[in-house]
């Protein structure tokens, strides 16, 4: 019954699949996915810059908004291209060396940030058929390769021989570590109600309705533990600690200038949208339209709407709650932050773990 | 048992508040209508600044090119960093007695810390506040000024 | 609450050699350089008078001597009264510090020994606080100094 | 710096991990360095190093005349400058025995108290900001503007206005500064239980101001330390209450007194304050009774000679002005008794061993005025 249903979907496959065949028609098939590698590797570059950009602007925005201002309002019709304009003038800004600053590391650490979140962007399903790395393990991928970004961090802090950076690097390193256990545990909720670690498949198992509500309680409870660690996973919001303005200026990134620092800029709004990506599609039903039981017209309406509308919608959504937290609440101490992880969130989340696999097991959830 | 209820009740008191405050914020993000900025260079022709606002010192000239100032220099003395220089010359009036008129009325805009004092102990009125706040200028010496327009003179009134 | 008479006979039954110069705002008093420590723990410790707070010290220049001037409050009984030291050695002018007695005594005496050069004894760390070393004590009516202030 | 001060900070350097907040920090409110020795993130002691923007305030005053000297005085603490003015224009008249007139002595109280909610409330925007709420920043200054236009309306300034002088005001207030006042009153009120939601009841707010920074009540009267900062921890030491001045007798309003002495009761205090000044204000802003705006005055005030003294009550302590006098036109000595002075050096032993993040929170709360110390 399900198949025809979502048979209505737009299925991107149908077109990655003829772009596939003419190439193959055209040259060798070694040839062929050497060209499809450099396509998917132009459309990742040109989407990565873009949606940074696009972030950035967002959040100015959003956070005027919130505080009764109007935001970037004289580069472009509404201030749209004033995040070029600070991609430029990040461009044209000088490196500074730094003396006595450990020079291969400090060149480093922003390519480090960037790759792990180059590669964590690889696994996250647009839309029906559109989904560059399918691993049957893609939660776990996910997870792995985010927390290369800590790493790139720690070697920022320590490679820029300022006091300020240590202390900042020093911060988010332990913040980092220990956060990654509650957003693997809140996952692992959803993967053991799934049955399956691969997005896709997570994705295909909420066809009769998002996790988020067939799984009602635990669901809800791993969605919010969920959104607090990865809050805290990508240095936001109240746990902003590693680049806290008023204590130590800019944190890890404080030596950095140029097209250094804007890769740390972009790195950690690309973050979010990874984060609230995979939430969106581990808790929200990534592409799938909201469909309630069977109620056939209802699911119908639904479907019309393509799915690539749904996963950004969902997307932006979480995108915008995560903004919503940094524009309202103070920063965490490091010793809040950590008792916050260690003394509520882990233990919420086994409990929750204990429940959802008692009800997995007697086929309570729906 | 006090302390498992005490752990839950501060969860909930905790999300609460956090709630309330998100509350605010959300509130101020679903009305747009609150936006206070002031589109400073555009609204330049609707803006009005008050009466009373101290932009410069400024010496009013009225329709035929006259003004107060007689040059008794009370100004320059009551002036706290010394920003006002009277220079005045003396030329014979109506009935031949060299009488002191005043000359250059130098007002250095870049010392005045605009306490009003000057204005307040002229004997004549003759300095007052004007509205205008744009003194950026990209030469320092543009900012010392001559108050007394080219040309004025003292307005003949009856003594008070 | 005490008035000036209540005050008075306390202070000298501590410190014989106090004088009261009259009409003056507040109750004032002048006392000898060695004798100043000694009457500020007195006057602290005394549960009548109980000057557990000192709201200013400070020093004025009159050119034939100098004073240090300590302005006491209590919280307890909000009397007022001002201590005086009179020093007339210009180059080296000492008093004992006050600031075992009172806490912020040790900034406020940094603040007089950098502008007017009144050195304290047994200070904790006498350090100027806003100038460089070798500039020179600014608040003295004696200081010249052509390049910065003119002369009006 | 000389070569024994640049020794004596090498001799520490590499014993301690020592970095230094300020002059430029984006918390240190002004141009102060915190001299900060730390064991990982716990700080070990702290040494403040002012004078940055020492301008010699005092040696200024005894070359110009007494109402000259006012205007140098709301460079000081500039967020209650309408208060330091009048501190300075009492002093003259009591020691001439000037009686000011009932009309001067109300409108000087009520502006007092505007001058007090302004002040308050960047203190409000700058302490969200030190702990990490940037959008309590934007909230305080949309409302601090209403009070910094009917300031602009009347005066003419909105920071730094040399409105009092030696016997009365410069001019009357302006015609609708009534109206304005009392609208801002109705405004205010309905914004201030906002700020609460916002901030206080905040519980990540609670957990990084409750515990943090306490100072007993003999540690704040040893180290003089003054206004709402004291009254956090439980000292009374409110002039207005103390020695009224002003139209302060005629009003009825509470001294707000906490006992926890921690960053979070100051917080307190400074939030109930601003309810007690928009009350002080509806008392005073209807009665306001007619009057000339000025006492007779000599153009050359020249006080008898002699010694005086006054104390006034700040937005952030106790502001004393003692005013030697030989008899000529300019003061022979002028000695201002700041309070962020004698609250900035109890820092030290409020922040050590806390955080690098409690020093930020405890600077915060201690709401200083950086030109205030430095004079």
């Amino acid at each position: 019954m399900n198949t025809d249903m979502s048979s209505k979907i737009y299925d991107f496959s149908t077109l990655t699949g003829s772009i596939d065949a003419a190439l193959n028609s055209w040259m060798s098939p070694g040839l062929a996915v050497l060209t499809e590698l450099v396509i998917i590797g132009l459309v990742f570059l040109i989407f990565y810059a873009l949606l940074g950009l696009f972030l950035v602007y967002l959040e100015r925005k959003v956070c005027a908004v919130i505080q009764n201002r109007v935001g970037p309002n004289r580069v472009g019709k509404w201030g749209l291209l004033q995040t070029i304009a600070d991609l430029i003038k990040l461009l044209m800004k000088e490196l500074i060396p730094i003396r006595k600053a450990d020079h291969l590391l400090f060149i480093l650490a922003p390519f480090i940030v960037i790759i792990a979140s180059f590669m964590a962007m690889g696994a996250v399903p647009f839309a029906k058929g559109l989904h560059v790395l399918d691993f049957n393990i893609g939660v776990f991928y996910v997870m792995a390769v985010s927390s290369l970004g800590v790493v790139g961090i720690l070697i920022a802090g320590w490679s820029s021989n300022s006091k300020y950076s240590l202390i900042g690097a020093m911060r988010s390193g332990a913040q980092i570590v220990s956060y990654e256990l509650s957003v693997g545990l809140s996952l692992m909720a959803i993967v053991v109600f799934s049955g399956t670690m691969s997005l896709s498949e997570i994705i295909e198992s909420q066809v009769n309705g998002w996790w988020i509500f067939k799984g009602h309680i635990p669901a809800f409870i791993a969605f919010i533990v969920f959104l607090i660690a990865s809050t805290a996973e990508i240095n936001r919001g109240p746990f902003d600690l590693a680049e806290a303005e008023s204590e130590l200026t800019a944190g890890f990134h404080t030596e950095y200038s140029g097209i250094k620092f804007a890769f740390f800029f972009l790195a950690e709004y690309i973050n979010m949208f990874i984060v609230a990506a995979l939430g969106a599609t581990v808790f929200l039903g990534g592409w799938m339209p909201l469909h309630i039981g069977n109620w056939e017209g209802f699911n119908q309406v639904m479907d019309y709407i393509p799915s690539i509308v749904w996963f950004f919608t969902k997307t932006f959504f979480i995108i915008y709650v995560i903004m919503w937290f940094k524009w309202t609440f103070p920063r965490l101490r490091i010793d809040q932050l950590l008792t916050l992880e260690w003394k509520f969130l882990l233990p919420i989340s086994m409990v929750n773990i204990l429940l959802i696999a008692f009800l997995a097991l007697m086929h309570w959830h729906f | 048992m006090n302390s498992i209820s005490k752990y839950f009740s501060d969860l909930f008191r905790g999300i609460s508040s956090l709630w309330a405050g998100m509350r605010v914020t959300g509130k101020y993000f679903v009305s747009p209508g609150q936006i206070v900025t002031q589109q400073y260079p555009e609204n330049r022709a609707t803006l009005k600044m008050e009466p009373r606002f101290k932009g410069e010192i400024i010496m009013p000239h009225d329709e035929n090119n006259q003004h107060k100032c007689t040059g008794c220099g009370i100004c320059e003395m009551n002036c706290p960093n010394g920003s006002i220089e009277i220079i005045t010359d003396r030329v014979p009036n109506a009935d031949g007695k060299p009488e002191r008129v005043i000359d250059k009325h130098i007002f250095h805009l870049s010392m005045c810390t605009f306490c009003g004092l000057c204005v307040k102990t002229c004997p004549s009125d003759a300095l007052a506040f004007g509205q205008e706040f744009e003194h950026a200028v990209f030469d320092r010496h543009k900012l010392t000024k001559v108050l007394n327009q080219p040309g004025s003179s003292l307005k003949k009134e009856a003594k008070k | 609450m005490l008035n000036k008479q209540e005050l008075s006979e306390i202070i000298l039954k501590m410190v014989p050699e106090a004088t009261f110069p009259e009409g003056t705002q507040l109750t004032e008093v002048i006392v000898p350089a060695e004798k100043i420590l000694a009457l500020a723990e007195g006057l602290k410790n005394n549960k009548e008078t109980a000057f557990d707070y000192l709201i200013s010290l400070t020093a004025v220049d009159f050119t034939t001597n100098m004073t240090v001037v300590y302005h006491l409050d209590s919280t307890q009984f909000r009397h007022l009264i001002v201590l005086k030291v009179v020093l007339t050695d210009r180059e080296n002018p000492l008093v004992d510090s006050v600031s075992p007695v009172w806490a912020t005594a040790e900034f406020h005496e940094r603040e007089v020994f950098d502008l007017f050069g009144i050195r304290f004894n047994n200070h904790p760390n006498l350090k100027r606080l806003f100038l460089e070393d070798d500039y020179g004590f600014p608040l003295r009516k004696d200081f010249r100094d052509e390049i910065n202030i003119i002369e009006r | 710096m000389s070569e024994e001060i640049i020794k004596d900070v090498i001799v520490r350097e590499n014993e301690d991990y020592i970095i230094n907040m300020g002059p430029q920090h984006p918390s240190t409110h002004g141009v102060l360095r915190f001299e900060v020795c730390l064991k990982g993130e716990t700080v070990k002691y702290l040494i403040p190093h002012i004078g940055y923007i020492h301008r010699g305030i005092e040696k200024m005053s005894e070359a110009i005349t007494y109402q000259q000297v006012i205007h140098l005085t709301d460079r000081m603490d500039y967020l209650s400058a309408h208060i330091n003015n009048e501190a300075v224009c009492m002093v003259v008249e009591e020691a001439m025995q000037v009686e000011v007139p009932e009309r001067v002595k109300y409108i000087r109280t009520i502006l007092d108290e505007l001058n007090r909610i302004a002040s308050h409330q960047l203190w409000w925007c700058a302490f969200g900001m030190d702990l990490g709420a940037l959008t309590a920043f934007f909230y305080g200054l949309r409302d601090r503007e209403q009070i910094l236009d009917i300031f602009e309306e009347s005066f003419g300034s909105r920071l730094l206005h040399s409105f009092n002088t030696p016997g009365g005001l410069m001019h009357d207030v302006h015609p609708n500064f009534q109206k304005r006042t009392k609208e801002f009153i109705t405004y205010f009120r309905k914004k201030l239980p906002e700020y609460d939601q916002l901030l206080t009841g905040n519980i990540i707010f609670q957990e990084r101001a409750k515990g943090v920074g306490y100072m007993s009540r003999e540690k704040a009267i040893a180290y003089g330390v003054t206004g709402p900062s004291g009254r956090g921890s439980n000292l009374a030491c409110d002039i207005r209450k103390i020695a009224p001045y002003g139209a302060y007798d005629k009003v009825q309003f509470d001294e707000i007194l906490m006992t926890e002495g921690d960053t979070f009761a100051r917080y307190q205090v400074r939030m109930a304050e601003m309810w007690e000044s928009l009350k002080i204000i509806e008392q005073l802003i209807d009665n306001i009774p007619e009057g000339d705006f000025t006492a007779k005055m000599k153009p050359i005030i020249k006080l008898p000679v002699g010694e005086y003294f006054k104390r006034v009550e700040t937005a952030r302590g106790e502001l004393a002005v003692y005013v030697v006098s030989d008899g000529n036109k300019s003061p022979y000595r002028v000695k201002f008794r700041s309070p962020n002075f004698s609250n900035l050096f109890v820092m030290n032993e409020l922040a050590a061993g806390g955080k690098i993040a409690d020093l930020v929170a405890i600077s915060g709360s201690l709401d200083l005025v950086i030109p205030d110390i430095d004079r």
